[in-house]
């Protein structure tokens, strides 16, 4: 078995105010989904900003690719963040309001290939068909598409990297039932194409069940490694006890 | 104070109702819906191209004495009179429109330099940086109004390079602290976030990501600024501390008109209506722009 | 007895950018005591319907059709008798409870300032509210009465807007939304606030709502809106079990737990809707006829009915 | 809060502190603090000369071959120390600290004037125009407000004077002592800022009222005086709040102007004749007061901010 | 300090009107008030307020008279004997001596540079109770006549408080120190009741400062004050015109002059200096920029100076004859831009100005005009007075106008000596010339009355053809009174004016 993707080892956060997670850690391989799961303000993006290291830990390691990026000399680092991306939460504000679709989607590319425009729309074009864009679309700005548009030309820009792990933080928690399941369903098979692994975050026990093998599930401080099917009934037996009080 | 809220805009899915850029077509609508702002941009054209056409517009040379002729009221000869020294009045006021204009356009565009520059460096690296360069902005800032450019230019003497150094040393800040916030409002926003775990580099994400958002608000303000730079600066001639009388200009003919108030008021009013008029059309033009980029930031303050 | 009868509202905003028809023959009725849902996706004009009832659209909106009110005609109804209806004999849980309190008035204070007629002295005013503040689960409501909105969460602002809303004991509540973006456990606490207030009061409740769920919950009929239309009104018992129009099944469909399977494609903008049925584009039962003429709605039994031309059986 | 509080007045000290620092370099790097003008200014009158002997002396006497930061240090201590803010060059050895003293009572009876007229006519005119949005009485006042923010004070000044005193002589040109002095100054000043705040209570008050918790007071059927008393208005003025703190800032640097063109004896005047005279001490400690006046004015108004707005927690 | 202490701010014009409101004088004064102490404000406290009075006095037509002292003589080249007045009393009613005469002269040099500069003081001594002997660092020919000035003025030492501190003027002239407001710099003084030269008619004065002269002319018109100085030069003519009110002018000695900075070359060659003279429309400009108060320059002193050269005429005007002169001196128009050059570059000066006194800046820009017209690109700066002295001891400047006294000293050799010797310090534009220096020594050093005038009118004369410095106009005063007032009689040695004791109200 491939070493795993990404490893955390005993990672805590804090700030000002107290620790806001301790001590977490666990692991995810090629072509896994492991769920993140807890209620509004456990902490969930801030781990996921850990792992992006938009943020530092308090404590603890994060391994990428078995490597400690904060060893990592600044240009190899900016090198190694094309392999791990992150999908924020909110799709209107994912892409920059000035760029068209094209410009976002191929910037990456440009600036990583040292390849100019042309080139990278060539290169990006069945991506696009794949994320089920159109061209119409790309000469547009991000407030002319809908939600689920834009996310899907999120997901475009992040693959065009081709990355390894991609944490998804409530990728459609602003999206509708129907556009959620046209989102979560590209998702899914994108995975299957490229082997990529998600931290996916999420706060609907539905989707994240529906989503992943493995969940996270974060709460006041503590957590817990599920799998699928226990989780479910966790959550049922949460869910039946709240109401009791 | 220097806590900047970051400010996530309110998601509103409306298919219709926008924020943000508009598309050509609906700014030009919206441009066409306001007649006001119509008619400013057009002032301010004509105000440019008199500026530039001076020597050509203005019947008389400005400096040219006529002793006898002192003090006229309005003739045919001298539509605007002449003033305390037989100098046409119609002629200085066309002459101090490039005066001001000039000196209105290097301020601004200098304070809106160092103002941009500034103010994303320190929202955008933070720390120290922000730290240092924020007192810095809290402090040109608590001098309230010309207070500063006017003891400036006491020691160092009137002239236009003089007064464009005071008024942008006044004026920086008001645009450093209005840049720093809109940056800030955005650094946090998932789109810079993502172009910095897209392993862009600092400065394509400022050139490219940072200043292009940020900018509008700061522009409009530039637009209104223009305005209120114009009355400083003829606060200042007025006080004897701007402009040579060698230059035409609208506030220091003013300073010297108001011996002659009683006996020839024109020497007052006329240059007195063109700074109202000329500063009216620059606040009506960035108020107008203001509502049609629809960008809503706190308050201007003109001084 | 039929509480509100709305028949034909038509409502449109003329905007920069054309005419957005935001709500289209939109016909229902409510009966005393009884709970509507209205489902749909993001953007479909349920709100609207909602203010339009109320009679709080904003003055670009045209406004077009009868609404009747416990028999009166509330379009033809002055603005000052209209307003003494809202607050006292309908009352609106708003969408968005953070930006509908205002954020300098106590808790107390929005509740109170509402309270008429019947209590004189300003003790039994306090009396009242912590009362109404209690019933919600607000508590210790003494406390919260003296503090400002920001002080709540999320949920305490929602359920003081209920509170706000039952005040005055109104006939018919409009409640927009008002579990969106709560977790699990405040969701089920405004849900069992709601359906005891309207047991009680014997009020009637009009639920607009994406929580397919909550609707299943509190339901005794469900509207479901696409695209300003009404196209399916059922019985809730059957609208899961058999909907009929496609758009409902493929909205059941999407629902996590049912499978996610999306939708395709796109709902039509308001700007610029199609000839024919507003789904055609989605619908994977599309006919030539669905393209071109727009389908009427077709009542059945049990007081529901259909905007399809090839509706699922029954 | 007291944490805060503490905050706000370390950073204000400090702010002040720079200030002067700024003032001070400034005024005393520039070429014209030289001795020969000030020696001309204390001895004979600028327009007649003196003798090198004239300037050592006066150089001896006011420390002027001294370093800058020496200079700047017996400023800082006399001020810290003393409340001594030196002696003036020009009003013959007069503590720079008396000439405060006697010209601040003006400025401020000047500048409390003129912000109660803001206060009183900008406010309810401010609210009147927004209620009655796009009427007559509405377009009226928003014309108004685009003329008179276009004005230059001085020229109103001048132009009040040329009406109110030297055609109806209803008022002084000049003076200071009676309410008669204090009317065209004090509506002179006032004018510019009262526009702004109009506008600001106007738009302020719009965007309160296309908010959704006023939507949400018509819904539950609140009358029209309720709401806009109880809850429009509450709202739409806290914002202005700090608002009127800045233009009193405006308000300090118009008196520049005007107290100079009505020759009312304070800051301003005080300040505008030490800057011409190369006064140093004076214009330092001018600048320093004004500052200070500027910023204590602008605390004050955060910390009433959070009386009236609970929505406000400082850390 | 003192000064705040015996001011009583609650005493108002009013009050002090109440009691005999027809002889008090209420005088609008040019300047505001920001001391009195005779050391340092004699110009003031002597002159304005006429509280204080010098040793010696000076005619109309600018001869030294006695006043406090009634001879004196020179004992050695160094030292002068004075005899004191007898029969003087001190407005604390103590007798004056020469120890009082002493303790004033050693203050008024001790404060300031430029009294012990004037009298150029080594030391005084008490000879007897009415005698002083005061000796100088060189001879000194001129003593008398700094002690004219007013900062030499004589007080009693109980002026100072027991640290030293001057608290209040103590003098001998026709009015009494009564109070003055911090607030509003009214200065308020009362009839000396027994004044040495006799009865005084004025029971007391008001003095306001009013710096804006528009607010002076309206005060007169509105009767808050009955007397004032210097009203806007245009309103003259309309003020005069009021019932009730009267204007006059009156020539002081002060000249409007342009310094030429003899740095720069171009002004090394007199016929550029004379053309730029011949291009100035003196009377012009006397009668439209200065409204006819003040008169067309004769040469650097005032006509009415007993020393002045009389045969000196207006300077003239001709402007073709200033364009040929240019020529002469090689600046000529060849590009036809209108502008003269030389070398191939054009000919551009600068006129720097200050702002303070009214007609300056009119001036400047006036001349600035009239130098285009024969060629001369001109750029006329105004600026603070502060700002211009600057520029002057930077040499950064062609031409500075100011307005200059030229009668500190009641005597030619103040101005000959600082304005034309090489280190003359109102030597601005650094003329220097060996020859004239031994000429003007020579000229100093001479006793003889006769033949030291017709020394100083040889200079004049040279200087004025030398066109070292160019002079405009003398200087105007314009004094505005009621009807009522009357009896005022103009002193041209003073330096603005001086208030005289003897006119009337009412
Ligand atoms: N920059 C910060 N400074 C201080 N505290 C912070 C900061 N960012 C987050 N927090 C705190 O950390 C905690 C976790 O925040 P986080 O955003 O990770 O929650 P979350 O699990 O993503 O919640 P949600 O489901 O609402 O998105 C919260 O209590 C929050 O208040
Ligand atoms: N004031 C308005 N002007 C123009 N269009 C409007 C206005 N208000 C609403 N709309 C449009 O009407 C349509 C229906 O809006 P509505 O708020 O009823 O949607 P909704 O079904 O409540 O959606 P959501 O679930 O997001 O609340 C939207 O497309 C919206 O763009
Ligand atoms: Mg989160
Ligand atoms: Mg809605």
């Amino acid at each position: 078995m491939s070493p795993p993707v990404l490893e955390l080892k005993n990672i805590a956060k804090s700030y000002g105010h107290g620790d806001v997670f301790a001590d977490i850690s666990f692991s995810v391989s090629e072509a896994e989904s492991i769920g993140l799961f807890g209620e509004s303000g456990c902490g969930k993006t801030t781990l996921g900003r850990c792992i992006m290291q938009l943020e530092r830990q308090s404590a603890g390691t994060i391994l990428l690719d078995s490597l400690d990026p904060t060893r990592l000399s600044s240009r190899k680092r900016r090198e190694s963040r094309q392999s791990y991306q992150m999908i924020f939460q909110h799709p209107e504000v994912s892409l920059n309001p000035k760029m068209t679709l094209a410009q976002s989607v191929t910037e990456l590319l440009m600036v990583h290939k040292k390849i100019c425009f042309d080139e990278a729309m060539d290169t990006i074009q069945p991506l696009i068909n794949r994320v089920g864009l159109r061209n119409e679309h790309l000469a547009r700005y991000p407030h002319q598409l809908s939600g689920g548009e834009v996310q899907r030309a999120v997901l475009a820009r992040i693959f065009s990297l081709q990355p390894k792990l991609i944490i998804a933080d409530e990728p459609t928690s602003m999206l509708d039932v129907s556009v959620q399941a046209q989102v979560l369903r590209l998702m899914k098979e994108l995975q299957n194409e490229t082997g990529v692994a998600y931290v996916f975050i999420s706060h609907d026990p539905d989707v994240i069940s529906a989503m992943c093998d493995r969940i996270f599930w974060l709460s006041k401080r503590t957590w817990r490694l599920y799998d699928k099917s226990t989780f479910i009934s966790q959550v049922k037996e949460d869910y039946t006890s709240s109401k009791n009080v | 104070m220097s806590e900047q809220a970051v400010v996530v805009p309110k998601v509103k899915k409306c298919p219709s109702v926008h924020k943000g850029i508009d598309t050509h077509q609906r700014l030009v609508r919206k441009i066409f819906k306001r007649p006001a702002f119509l008619i400013s941009l057009g002032c301010i054209l004509i105000l440019v191209a008199i500026a530039i056409c001076a020597s050509f517009i203005a019947p008389y040379d400005p400096n040219e004495t006529d002793l006898p002729n002192k003090n006229l009221g309005i003739s045919s000869t001298h539509v605007w009179g002449t003033d305390y020294l037989g100098r046409d009045l119609f002629s200085r006021t066309i002459w101090g429109t490039r005066t001001s204009l000039i000196i209105a356009f290097t301020t601004v565009g200098c304070a809106f330099v160092a103002g941009v520059v500034i103010g994303c460096m320190a929202a955008f690296y933070g720390g120290i940086v922000d730290e240092t360069l924020s007192r810095c902005i809290d402090l040109f800032l608590a001098f309230p109004g010309i207070i500063f450019s006017l003891a400036l230019l006491g020691l160092i003497g009137p002239g236009i390079p003089n007064i464009v150094l005071a008024l942008t040393l006044s004026q920086w800040a008001v645009f450093a602290r209005l840049m720093r916030g809109d940056v800030l409002s955005i650094t946090n926003l998932e789109y810079i976030q993502s172009a910095k775990t897209g392993g862009l580099s600092n400065s394509r994400i400022i050139l490219r990501h940072l200043i292009p958002n940020a900018i509008m608000p700061v522009l409009i303000l530039a637009t209104l600024e223009v305005g209120s730079v114009i009355l400083s600066t003829a606060g200042l001639s007025f006080l004897g501390l701007g402009i040579p009388p060698e230059i035409p200009e609208w506030g220091s003919m003013i300073g010297a008109g108001k011996e002659f108030l009683r006996t020839a008021p024109l020497n007052v009013i006329v240059p007195g209506l063109a700074i109202t008029a000329v500063v009216m059309v620059f606040n009506v033009f960035g108020e107008g722009l203001r509502d049609i980029l629809d960008v809503h930031e706190e308050q201007v303050l003109p001084s | 007895m039929t509480l509100l009868d709305v028949q034909d509202l038509n409502v449109r905003f003329s905007t920069g950018e054309g005419i957005i028809h935001a709500s289209r023959d939109v016909s229902f009725s409510l009966d005393t005591g009884e709970v509507l849902g209205l489902v749909g996706e993001t953007g479909s004009g349920k709100s609207i319907i909602g203010q339009a009832v109320i009679r709080l659209l904003p003055s670009t909106a045209e406004i077009t059709g009868d609404i009747s009110f416990d028999g009166k005609n509330l379009n033809t109804l002055s603005e000052a008798a209209m307003h003494s209806l809202r607050g006292s004999s309908i009352s609106l849980i708003p969408q968005n409870p953070s930006g509908a309190l205002d954020p300098v008035a106590r808790n107390g204070d929005q509740i109170s300032e509402i309270v008429t007629g019947r209590f004189k002295k300003r003790s039994d005013i306090v009396n009242r509210v912590h009362v109404l503040l209690s019933s919600v689960g607000l508590v210790p409501s003494v406390r919260i009465a003296d503090e400002f909105p920001h002080q709540l969460s999320g949920g305490m602002r929602q359920r003081l807007t209920t509170s706000i809303a039952i005040t005055e004991n109104p006939r018919l509540i409009i409640a927009d939304e008002p579990t969106k973006g709560l977790d699990f456990r405040a969701r089920e606490m405004t849900a069992t606030v709601l359906a005891d207030i309207q047991k009680q009061n014997q009020s009637s409740l009009l639920l607009i709502t994406h929580d397919l769920d909550l609707a299943e919950q509190l339901c005794a009929r469900i509207a479901v809106v696409y695209a300003g239309e009404i196209v399916e009104i059922s019985p809730v018992s059957r609208i899961f079990a058999e909907p009929r129009h496609p758009y409902t099944r493929a909205l059941i469909q999407a629902i996590p737990k049912n499978g996610l399977i999306p939708i395709p494609g796109q709902s039509p903008s308001l700007l610029d809707l199609p000839e024919g049925c507003s789904f055609a584009d989605r619908c994977e039962y599309c006919a030539d006829i669905c393209r071109l003429t727009h389908p009427e709605f077709v009542y059945g039994t049990m007081n529901g009915g259909v905007r399809c031309h090839h509706p699922f059986s029954s | 809060m007291h944490h805060y509080i503490a905050k706000r007045l370390f950073f204000l000290v400090l702010t002040i502190f720079a200030a002067s620092i700024l003032a001070f370099l400034l005024l005393h790097a520039v070429p014209g603090g030289s001795a020969e003008t000030i020696a001309k200014h204390t001895l004979v009158g600028l327009e007649d000369d003196v003798s090198e002997q004239m300037i050592k002396d006066v150089s001896a006497k006011y420390n002027l071959f001294d370093p800058l930061w020496k200079q700047y240090g017996d400023w800082l201590g006399g001020v810290v120390l003393k409340g001594d803010f030196g002696t003036s060059f020009v009003y013959f050895d007069t503590p720079v600290a008396s000439l405060l003293s006697l010209a601040i009572v003006p400025t401020m009876i000047l500048a409390g004037t003129s912000m109660a007229l803001v206060i009183c006519l900008g406010i309810p005119l401010g609210i009147y125009s927004a209620i009655h949005e796009g009427k007559i009485s509405d377009i009226i006042i928003r014309v108004a407000t685009v003329l008179s923010i276009s004005f230059p004070s001085f020229w109103v000044a001048l132009i009040l004077i040329l009406i109110f005193s030297l055609t109806l002589g209803w008022f002084p040109v000049t003076g200071y002592g009676t309410i008669q002095n204090l009317i065209l100054p004090a509506v002179a000043l006032a004018l510019h800022p009262t526009a702004v705040i109009i506008r600001i209570v106007r738009t302020s008050m719009l965007e309160t009222l296309g908010q959704e918790y006023i939507t949400y007071t018509i819904a539950k059927g609140l009358s029209f005086r309720q709401i806009i008393w109880n809850h429009a208005v509450k709202n739409a003025l806290i914002p202005v709040i700090t608002l009127l703190g800045l233009y009193f800032g405006h308000l300090l640097a118009g008196t520049v102007i005007i107290e100079n063109i009505f020759a009312w004896p304070g800051i301003g005047k005080l300040l505008v004749d030490a800057v011409f005279s190369h006064d140093i001490p004076v214009v330092t400690s001018c600048i320093v007061v004004i500052v200070t006046i500027f910023l204590s004015v602008n605390l004050g108004v955060d910390l009433l901010y959070h009386v009236v707005d609970p929505r406000i927690r400082y850390e | 300090t003192s000064t705040d202490k015996n001011s009583s701010s609650n005493v108002s014009v009013q009050n002090t009107s109440s009691s005999s409101t027809d002889r008090l004088l209420k005088f609008g004064e040019l300047w505001l008030i920001t001391g009195y102490d005779p050391a340092n404000n004699g110009v003031f406290i002597t002159e304005k307020a006429i509280v204080t009075e010098s040793l010696v006095g000076a005619t109309q037509d600018f001869q030294l008279v006695p006043l406090l002292a009634t001879s004196w003589n020179q004992t050695s080249p160094t030292t002068w004997r004075f005899t004191i007045r007898d029969g003087v009393k001190f407005h604390n009613g103590k007798p004056m001596t020469a120890h009082e005469v002493k303790f004033s002269l050693d203050r008024a040099a001790n404060i300031s540079a430029q009294n012990r500069q004037f009298m150029d003081f080594k030391s005084c001594k008490v000879i007897d109770d009415h005698t002083v002997e005061i000796e100088t660092n060189k001879p000194n020919p001129i003593l008398p006549h700094a002690l004219h000035y007013p900062n030499m003025a004589i007080i009693h030492p109980d002026s100072l408080n027991a640290q030293g501190n001057f608290i209040k003027p103590i003098g001998t002239g026709p009015m009494v120190f009564d109070s003055f407001d911090q607030q509003t710099r009214t200065f308020t003084v009362k009839k000396n009741p027994d004044y040495w030269k006799g009865p005084v008619n004025l029971s007391g004065m008001v003095i306001t400062g009013i710096p804006d002269s528009n607010a002076r002319a309206l005060s007169i018109e509105k009767g808050e004050v009955d007397f004032t100085v210097d009203v806007p030069m245009n309103e003259v003519k309309r003020l005069d015109e009021l019932p009730g009110i009267n204007v006059k002018t009156y020539l002081t000695p002060r000249v409007y002059r342009m310094a030429i900075n003899f740095n720069r070359t171009p002004f090394q060659d007199k016929r550029v200096r004379q053309a730029i003279s011949l291009a100035i429309n003196r009377t012009d400009i006397v009668n439209n920029v200065l409204y006819g108060v003040g008169a067309p320059a004769k040469g650097i002193f005032i006509p009415q100076m007993e020393w002045s050269n009389k045969n000196l005429d207006v300077l003239p005007y001709d402007p073709e004859k200033a364009k040929s002169l240019l020529k002469e001196a090689g600046y000529e128009d060849i590009n036809g831009d209108g502008i003269v050059e030389k070398d191939g570059k054009p000919f551009t000066i600068d006129i720097v100005s200050a702002q303070e006194r009214p007609g300056l800046p009119p001036m400047a820009e006036t001349i600035g005009a009239s130098l285009r017209k024969i060629g001369i690109d001109t750029k006329v700066e105004v600026m603070a007075s502060a700002a211009s002295t600057d520029r002057q001891n930077a040499m950064n400047f062609d031409l500075i106008m100011v307005p200059a006294n030229i009668a500190m000293i009641p005597d030619p050799s103040y101005v000959i000596e600082t304005w034309y010797r090489s280190d003359g310090y109102s030597n601005s534009g650094k003329y220097s010339n060996s020859t004239l220096d031994a000429l003007i020594d020579d000229a100093k050093q001479t006793i003889d009355k006769k033949e030291r005038y017709a020394k100083f009118n040889a200079l004049e004369a040279m200087v004025y053809d030398e066109m070292i410095c160019i002079p405009i106009a003398d200087y105007g005063v314009t004094i505005a009174q009621k009807d009522s007032v009357k009896g005022y009689v103009f002193d041209p040695t003073a330096h603005d004016l001086r208030m005289d004791a003897n006119m009337t109200v009412g």
